[in-house]
């Protein structure tokens, strides 16, 4: 068992003609996740990925002739919000938003309408989910992953895939990896993954990467501290990260003296989180505690 | 992208938010000339995006055309926080009664705006929640809704305005949501809104951030970016599509994706080291992107060492093999370079870097790269 | 309040949507001249407020100035269920390849709007929903997203437009929406919406009624209303604040309350009555508007007994019966007048119709009035 | 007990100082409504109906003051729906609005957004609710009504006061009326109330007052056939309005050949439903039918 996705993840790709958007869908085929349909507007009725995916100009459409229970988008950031949309009105219940640069607003937006429809959105600016062995739905390596016990949750892309490799490396698998995004304002964030996590019975331990500005990190070390039964190991990054510059992503920034990873760190800590020093030394970590 | 006082004030005002009137200046004799058509006194400020220029005396009351003079001058000549002053916004000096606040975030845990107002205003918010956190009064506001006449009257209200206010205090707060909404702000205050002796509402002074990812929906504001802002090198990376801040130390460091950048440098300090800088060259980086890059660093004379930090999964490590290559062709490094590539197309990505003949400090691991690299900007021998 | 074609069509194209090319001519000179300019063959339409213009002969096919000015005068000398015809427009006439259906309305169940597309265009909606349901699709747009691409394409493909269409389809619906949400619609159609021999799709009419509700937020439109559309009666109604439409039968009614209004007339058409009109004076109406009804009533030949049916709440019954004395002593009644008055103040009315004199003949329920007035209106002696 | 509004609810009056606001109030009041709290921007501090009634700035001071339950609005048109959301963001679970002329797409609006809230509202342009000797929110004339076992609905005013006057004449009480108001989008419809009055224990008898236009009294019909046990008497009003002639407010009109009252008769009838040929037969019906 896992969270989220699994080998019952009917997957749909919204911008599956784009160049992103097949190269990904390729990948997560030969990972052996279920990708039964693509839609690309005006371009229905084609195939994807040498014929394997049907391509709609509809969401509807996709959902009523296959079936799709989750989706994947790759649109451009001015086109994503209403791919989102469009996957909610269509009744997919979980959307996973890789797109990076959407305006902030466009998200207030949409989520406020999610919340109507009770979507799950992940994302967006996010890697995605993998549940090693069983389905890839965005953009994660695969290669670096294997089943095993250790929930991972993550704002980052590549620190996660460097983390889970580490893991992998020192043979602690995952049940499942989930990146929910780097940006101020994401569908899904650190406390709804935890309690999925908490809930799973194939999770025994959860693994959370954090990083500087927001004060998600915060509220996930008040939800560990008062609902979680599992232990949890994090690493925060940013700690040398000066305030008031942005680091790369919207998300990633110092404002007004707050959201620094030291109190992220102390947070977690008070809250009973082992917080590692640097990124390799979480599987150390976590085979402690285990 | 950060806007100084006066686009900021401008912004509010085309929304009916009440400024005094001012103008800009470049030189002493125009802050002096501003100065006689406004009439005195005048506040002469200086405009950087950087807080505290009223310690670092940005800031100067003004009396008679020798005193406007004078400040002028004197704040032309000002570094603040190493920024140089190159305007200065001449305001009509206001008789203020007392100072207010008004701003508007975005609230990431409840995914929507707030808007905060405080009777504290004049000194900075933070401040004021470090202070007195119950002076600080807030509305959420649904995005489907907006802000209403009756969120102005609440906040009005709670920072204890008379009756007598409350229109110009909400005709301000629907001005500051409609400038937020519609510029996509992720930032606008007021601080301090002052009440005046004569009992009208006037924006002293505006600050705005705007979303760096909404600025296609506004080419026009592209000429009010204050390119003083950036080093040359930041402006230069920005145009790449690089993410780069410069930092104080002497490593390199190239690395995709933020988090990983950051954590990169968190671990070179952890073995003892200091970043020179971070330097995100995002998700699915072609050669050209990462030759870019690659020149950046090598241009900084601060920089001793080079590490580079791939972890493939959009971007390929034979993109970024070719980049750092094609790079080092142009610019003959004379520093060490400590590489480590992973993941996606790892084994082409190291066969291009042996191939060029260069010589790469090698490394498996996000640690032994630091240490690498650590050790290499001490002087000492690697790998 | 409705919109004559040509309006709603230049609303319709002020978003986008593109329509033939046309002019608005209240002669036959006119008519000939806008044709000449816009090129034969053209199109000759009626512009009135009512539907079944085709039928009775307000659309026509010119090809030639002889043709034309023969339409032209044809179609202005109509009268169309009774209204005239002022204007006609003249449309250069498109060379159609086939006609679909594009409307936008108000959803009461779902409190939304609802958008309907059909491939059977030409025929009134209503039409289609009878003889070919399943040709009509809809889409329910929340209006919080309002319409959104993906929307249109939905429509699009539902009525088998082909890819090479959508954008355009796209365009119309976008500003079909922005039209109505912008100017307050109840209700907007572009019916035919006509694909073109060349592949283009056109607005070939245009049909859209205002919310009256929403009119203070647009009193540019107040020009726009027709007043030929409105009798006389109804027109001076309106103004006074009344509820007004003239029917064909004889006895006059004055009630508050739209519902008690249409209840009264039911009930006179039970006991074997015609009402004259539905009137209703609205809630808490004072004395002057009550006199403008009963003028109103008074003055139409065709009602040979008045009967008023008050139930107060709001409504005061005395203020009512200071209306109607006001009105009986400026216009001298000669048809017989049944009132029954109950509810707020229903003793102190009653007292002031019987000071003023006038005999009116009196009931207590509204069966009672009903059946007094429907035999008075035959000449029967009454109470 | 009856439905909506008794001895425990506490009123808040929105545009009290008003013309209509305050006569109203004082009507209220003297009905014996506990009218707690009045409402006016910009006369917080003032005292309404001869020192009776406290009068608040905004709607949450006054809940927060005085635990008002209900919100009834008497604001003109143009401020009416902000006057809805603020009570609604206020935590008020049920508003009546009694104003009319508000426009169509505000209303659509305002409801989207009630949706969310789950509060209650009743009306636009509605004479409001009565519980008969217990309380009165809104214009109903009170004297008119009486206790009893009959549950009145409808989408008209006057028309209402003249068939409870009917049934109390005729010595048969009411348990609650209920105004849901003649436009267009109203936050209330008739299946919602007959749904409440099937679950009052104290209603054992319905009266349904409709009128031509949309399709409410169908959906009606179709809710009484399948789920209502309770015996239902009903009238239409506009057997002789004619087609595309409006009929005094936004609501009454028959558009494109459907709202009319021979089709909503038709479809009462054929749900087991009574309907009268005139108003004042609606106490016979109810008697024969009891």
């Amino acid at each position: 068992m896992a969270i989220l996705v699994d080998k019952t993840t009917r997957l749909l790709v919204q911008g599956i003609t784009g160049r992103e958007g097949e190269f990904h869908a390729r990948q997560m085929l030969e990972y052996g996740t279920q990708v039964v349909a693509g839609v690309t507007p005006g371009k229905g009725g084609q195939w994807a990925c040498d014929g394997r995916v049907p391509v709609f100009d509809t969401v509807l459409e996709a959902v009523q002739q296959t079936e799709a229970n989750t989706s994947v988008i790759y649109v451009p950031a001015r086109f994503a919000p209403d791919a989102i949309l469009e996957a909610a009105d269509a009744g997919i219940p979980l959307i996973v938003c890789v797109t990076e640069g959407i305006p902030t607003l466009d998200m207030i937006r949409v989520c406020a309408y999610l919340a109507q429809t009770g979507t799950r959105l992940i994302g967006p600016n996010c890697p995605g989910l993998l549940t090693p062995g069983e389905a890839k739905v965005g953009i994660m390596p695969g290669h670096i992953a294997t089943p095993g016990p250790v929930g991972v949750v993550s704002r980052s892309g590549t620190l996660t895939y460097e983390i889970v490799y580490a893991l992998t490396a020192c043979g602690i698998g995952q049940t499942t990896c989930v990146g929910i995004g780097g940006d101020p304002i994401v569908g899904t964030n650190f406390v709804d993954v935890l309690e999925l996590f908490e809930h799973d019975p194939c999770t025994e331990h959860v693994v959370l990467i954090g990083e500087i500005g927001g004060n998600d990190e915060e509220l996930a070390a008040r939800f560990i501290a008062t609902q979680m039964t599992k232990p949890v190991t994090a690493f925060i990054a940013g700690r040398t990260a000066p305030p008031g510059k942005r680091m790369g992503h919207a998300g990633a920034i110092i404002e007004g003296g707050s959201g620094t990873a030291a109190e992220k760190i102390a947070a977690l800590e008070a809250a009973g989180v082992q917080v590692a020093a640097h990124p390799e030394q979480i599987p150390q970590l976590v085979t402690r505690a285990s | 992208m950060k806007l100084h006082e006066y686009q900021s004030k401008q912004l509010f005002a085309s929304y009916g938010v009440p400024i005094p009137q001012g103008q800009l200046a470049s030189t002493p004799d125009e802050a002096c000339r501003a100065a006689g058509e406004l009439g005195y006194p005048v506040v002469i400020k200086a405009q950087v995006l950087v807080g505290g220029r009223g310690k670092a005396g940005g800031i100067r009351l003004a009396q008679t055309p020798a005193e406007a003079a004078e400040a002028a001058e004197a704040i032309l000549s000002l570094r603040i926080k190493d920024l140089p002053v190159r305007k200065v916004l001449v305001d009509q000096a206001a008789r203020i009664r007392s100072e207010l606040y008004l701003g508007l975030v975005v609230d990431r845990a409840n995914r929507q705006l707030v808007m905060m107002a405080s009777s504290e205003g004049g000194v900075e918010i933070e401040e004021i929640a470090r202070i007195k956190p119950q002076a600080i009064h807030k509305v959420s506001l649904n995005p489907f809704l907006g802000l209403r006449d009756y969120h102005a009257l609440t906040l009005a209200k709670a920072i204890g305005l008379g009756a007598e206010h409350m229109r110009a205090f909400s005709q301000i707060a629907r001005g500051l949501y409609e400038a937020f909404t519609h510029w996509d702000a992720s930032l606008a205050e007021i601080n301090p809104l002052a009440v005046t002796e004569s009992g009208e509402l006037l924006a002293l002074d505006g600050k705005m951030v705007l979303d760096d990812n909404a600025l296609f929906r506004h080419p026009e504001l592209e000429s009010w970016r204050d390119v003083d802002e950036e080093t040359p090198a930041e402006r230069e990376a920005r145009l790449a599509g690089l993410s780069y801040v410069q930092l104080d130390g002497d490593i390199g460091c190239m690395v995709n994706g933020a988090g990983l950048a950051m954590a990169t440098m968190d671990v070179i300090k952890h073995f003892g080291g200091a970043p020179a800088n971070f330097l995100d060259i995002g998700g699915g980086a072609r050669a050209e992107r990462v030759a870019t890059a690659l020149r950046l660093l090598l241009a900084d004379a601060h920089v001793r060492v080079v590490l580079f930090n791939i972890f493939g999964g959009i971007t390929r490590c034979d993109e970024v093999a070719r980049g750092i290559v094609a790079a080092l062709e142009e610019v003959q490094p004379t520093v060490p370079m400590v590489a480590r590539l992973v993941g996606t197309n790892e084994q082409e990505g190291r066969e291009i870097l042996l191939a060029s003949g260069y010589h790469l400090i090698t490394a498996a691991t996000l640690e032994e790269a630091a240490r690498k690299a650590v050790a290499a900007a001490r002087g000492e021998a690697g790998g």
